[in-house]
């Protein structure tokens, strides 16, 4: 599993071509990437802040990660997210899961990233033409996450 | 015990501070809360029950009843919302 | 909606830039790559021929795309499948899915996936040390795409 | 009526060839099937009740039911296995 905190963007087909490299049963990746939009909650959003908890984000994305792999057959699983002054437009976080067959690795791409959301140490702030703004949390992230409680391979 | 204690956010830019060094002689989560609340104004506020923020004791996420030890590192911070 | 069938090669992250060009609003892009893998049914692989059968195959996987547009909020979707002689470890089929927000995108993305191993006409030919052998359809791709049926939003 | 013929894949290698024109006096997919499985040997084993495969007319998957119109193109090939 490999975790990353950065700055710089990445480029989702080098993550990926890593996560299989030398690896001729990978059969399936899923992956996501979430981008910085240019509007949010009916405001323009010129640009976006993200600050982030160091130590702790690292500690808790390597726990979903592992969860994940105990929950799914996974072969291997990526997570970078950036950090710091991003544009619209600009990619925000990766998650790429490499697997034998594509049922694990879609799964297993939705969970990390639902607990992402809810559980990893990283807070938004927006500039909108109204002056800056914190991201307040969603109560749909929170039902996201609480889908895979208690629930073997897929949510409803 | 002393404590390090982080905020992050909201509560950084509320708090006007990002850590301190606390003396603290209670035991839990929920001792800690109360003297940080009895410091008023945004502490008060920005604490008072019914409000959403989150507690973690050494980069775990903690519960009220999670006990404290001395050099912990606690941090407080609204809900996440990376991604 | 892009939608092609090639022998050659594609680029993931290239196909995902054009997905995304000039859109602020897409806050998400959900993909899928299947790989030609080494083993497949306890027998080694040497090799694979995809065979299609041209114009059905164009004509059922927009089918599949419009159906995904028509159930999830999408901005844009692109599908790419290879014919011909591929090698294990060679990329096989691309799905992603472009949208504001991450559940239509992922399930979007799944759902494309699982009608199109059910209904888009192709079929796997593999070179094996026993032989060359037809790949036989598996029952648990039809129960992936009877998930989808007569449901809202993400399968159980 | 004529009709195009297509075979693929294992189909194609057991019928030993990729398409044909059809003269047919039937109306429907199933009176097709009915023909072709009269001509014996592969075409009565690889069509009969209980094989898996699938018929498409005009490009669009059919079923036994579907009624035929000359000039159709119609194809037969095993369950997909693409992805």
């Amino acid at each position: 599993m490999k975790i990353r905190v950065q700055t710089e963007a990445f480029d989702l087909g080098a993550e990926i071509d890593a996560l299989r490299a030398g690896r001729l049963d990978v059969g399936a990746v899923a992956s996501f990437v979430g981008y910085a939009r240019d509007i949010n909650d009916g405001s323009d959003v010129r640009a976006m802040t993200l600050e982030h908890y160091p130590g702790m984000t690292e500690k808790a994305l390597g726990t979903l990660a592992d969860e994940a792999a105990a929950r799914w057959t996974l072969i291997d699983a990526t997570v970078v997210h950036r950090v710091g002054r991003l544009l619209p437009g600009d990619p925000i976080v990766l998650v790429a899961v490499a697997s034998r067959h594509r049922g694990d690795a879609f799964a297993a791409c939705a969970f990390i990233m639902d607990a992402l959301k809810t559980r990893a140490p990283f807070w938004k702030k927006e500039e909108t033409p109204a002056g800056e703004r914190w991201v307040e949390a969603r109560a749909s992230d929170d039902a996201a996450a609480a889908r895979w409680a208690d629930k073997v391979g897929r949510p409803d | 015990m002393t404590l390090r204690m982080l905020y992050f956010a909201r509560l950084r830019e509320r708090f006007g501070q990002a850590e301190e060094c606390l003396a603290f002689d209670g035991a839990t989560v929920a001792d800690l809360l109360g003297a940080l609340r009895a410091r008023g104004d945004a502490w008060a506020e920005e604490l008072a029950a019914g409000r959403s923020f989150r507690v973690a004791v050494n980069q775990e996420l903690a519960t009220p009843d999670t006990r404290l030890a001395d050099r912990a590192e606690v941090a407080i911070f609204p809900p996440v919302t990376g991604g």
